[in-house]
């Protein structure tokens, strides 16, 4: 039918598993924030949400890396990791793979999506679902960036990936919902873990808010590399659904959190 | 140069739970089916994190193999930091390490 | 440097493994046929030759399919099938990992194409490489395009991904060939094996030898399944080369050969 | 419906000479590995292609299957007209049959 709704949100592991180290001033605001984005998700009724995430290594290995790729299965399942260790309890996810199928079908007219019959979450699905499903009750279709094993698409081609999903969201009788989730900057998983280019990610968020999208596709990988680490290559999937938003964006959440290896923030951008 | 294989075995360990029950009753066995040196296999078995992060697994492969064996934060990143002290910089990769030895940018 | 040389070629495990079978008055020609294209290509000095092939689930499954995919390794090796029914014995390919990352880098820059840090061939390569490097000298850089498990890439982004490839051919310092291989009509692997449509594939390389570009284009797959079985998907490896040399070609040889399973042709197109 | 899972199993055997020695030591116990119904999990171990072949298995993929198990060409053709015969039509895939029962195109 058409988008009903788009959001971006940070992921990390210690979002959810390191949570009781985090300072609660900063901590407690930003979940009331992914709260606030889970009511307005389920308040535009999508009959399925795309996730457009960076894996970790979950599906996708330098063995066969896709740029992108999209599930096509009815159902997934995850974390991967040890929910112990990560907090957040295995759970299996409703998929629909004649869904994502249509999806997938109109999306190659463009861009060339790798399509995946299964497919294991990571944190950086499980962790934004913990907060934006508790109950386990949307039907998601997974797609994925590859922001991890260079050599990594250029910039270009993650907004026409979201252009190719706003018409294929757009196509289908469905109401679909997209979120995409990622890093701005971050030097995840290092013994740097932690450190935060704070200014950078304001200038993001900016250029991300206005919906502009030469600013957004003015950055070059060695640039990002260098000064929002190889975390930032995330911000692949934000400019991705810039792209399908085309409306300007609202960011209602962003502050540092150290403990949790990446700057928190919660957006949301209107559906022109 | 085979840290492609050595990442392979990582990461099939990481997502795959019939691996890690092999791997946990024999940790050679699963790691003669990956073509690794001397250095890397060791690594492995031994659990060494330290020393796969200076090899240059990836970040990212590396950390959930630290959740698998049960090692908290604050030891994961000691112990890389502790593998650069011992072995030097990251040989491969685009985790190098950016903060100094004894810096803590998380307070852990 | 540049391409320096394009030609495309039947496969198909009969080919080989059953050559013994097959009338020796179409089998002698085409065997020829395929030496003369060996001859020419090495006449080219190539430093390394990309081959698009339309493999048949040797690397790439239903888990993760790309639609177009490039190796990325120093050595590959192959067949996957057994060596006696094939009867072309396993060997190690070299390989150029190094320049793979240059290629597919540039290829990135309009086609989403998943790279592959290891590669099995099958017969989609092997037998081709059996006829065009009997002595295993050739530097190979494995490319694939799915032709087999739908949704497939419609034929215009493999187009793209032929002009892509020519574009990444003409950047790197090596002298770049450019095999493709793939089967016309046909219906491999079926009881229906031996089927050709002798006339759709004469219209098809007539198409082919134009470099026409729409005409190429103006086969829908629902057509190209009922006309020409789910072996013609595999046009998709011969328009990319078609895209790539941009010149018109010359059809050396085609006939069909049912104990083959697929019409057999050879064909080399000028860089244009 | 496991299609998906009973192709992989035959994927991952055609490529893996590792998992071809497991299978011929012990068919049954790679099946179990797979989420296959007791029809899909008879077919493989009984190396049945007239009835994968009507499952619907990807023809790519039965054909690669079919030579590891020895079984020559004409006889590999003959067993999937039976398995029509026998079953009734392919039930999946695009690898359906077009010819009569008793046609050989290819005079096999
Ligand atoms: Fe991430
Ligand atoms: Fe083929």
């Amino acid at each position: 039918m058409t988008l009903v709704f788009t959001g971006i949100c940070s992921h990390g592991p210690g979002i959810t598993g390191r949570a009781d180290l985090a300072p609660p001033e900063l901590r407690d605001p930003f979940f009331a924030a992914y709260r606030a984005m889970r009511d307005a998700l389920h308040a535009a009724r999508p009959d399925a949400v795309i996730i457009v995430a960076a894996e970790h290594f979950a599906n996708f290995f330098m063995n066969n890396m896709p740029s992108f790729a999209i599930g096509m299965a009815d159902g997934y399942e995850g974390p991967i990791e040890d929910p112990d260790w990560l907090r957040i309890p295995h759970r299996r996810v409703r998929g629909d793979a004649a869904l994502s199928q249509a999806i997938i079908a109109e999306v190659q007219q463009s861009v060339d999506v790798a399509y995946a019959e299964e497919w294991k979450f990571d944190h950086g699905i499980m962790v934004p679902l913990s907060f934006l499903d508790p109950d386990n009750k949307l039907t998601v279709i997974p797609a994925n960036i590859n922001c991890q094993g260079p050599p990594l698409a250029p910039l270009h081609r993650a907004w026409a990936f979201g252009e190719a999903l706003r018409r294929a969201a757009d196509a289908v009788p469905q109401r679909i919902a997209l979120i995409a989730t990622g890093g701005i900057s971050h030097w995840p998983a290092t013994p740097d873990s932690g450190r935060i280019n704070e200014e950078w990610d304001r200038e993001f968020l900016r250029r991300w808010a206005a919906g502009d999208k030469a600013a957004l596709l003015d950055y070059t990988d060695a640039g990002t590399y260098a000064e929002a680490g190889q975390g930032g290559f995330e911000i692949r999937t934000l400019i991705a659904a810039a792209a399908a938003a085309r409306g300007p964006g609202t960011v209602h959440f962003f502050t540092p959190i150290p403990i949790f290896s990446t700057g928190c923030f919660v957006a949301t951008a209107e559906i022109a | 140069m085979s840290l492609y294989q050595l990442s392979k075995l990582l990461f099939e360990l990481n997502r795959d739970t019939a691996l890690q029950a092999e791997f946990t009753a024999d940790a050679k066995a699963v790691t003669t089916r990956y073509d690794l040196s001397d250095e890397e296999r060791g690594a492995v078995i031994d659990g060494d994190v330290g020393l796969l992060y200076v090899l240059g697994v990836n970040g990212q492969i590396l950390m959930h193999f630290a959740a698998f064996r049960q090692i908290a934060w604050a030891d994961y990143l000691q112990r890389m930091r502790d593998g650069v002290r011992i072995h030097g910089p990251v040989r491969a990769g685009i985790y190098a390490m950016t903060t100094g030895l004894d810096e803590k940018v998380a307070g852990v």
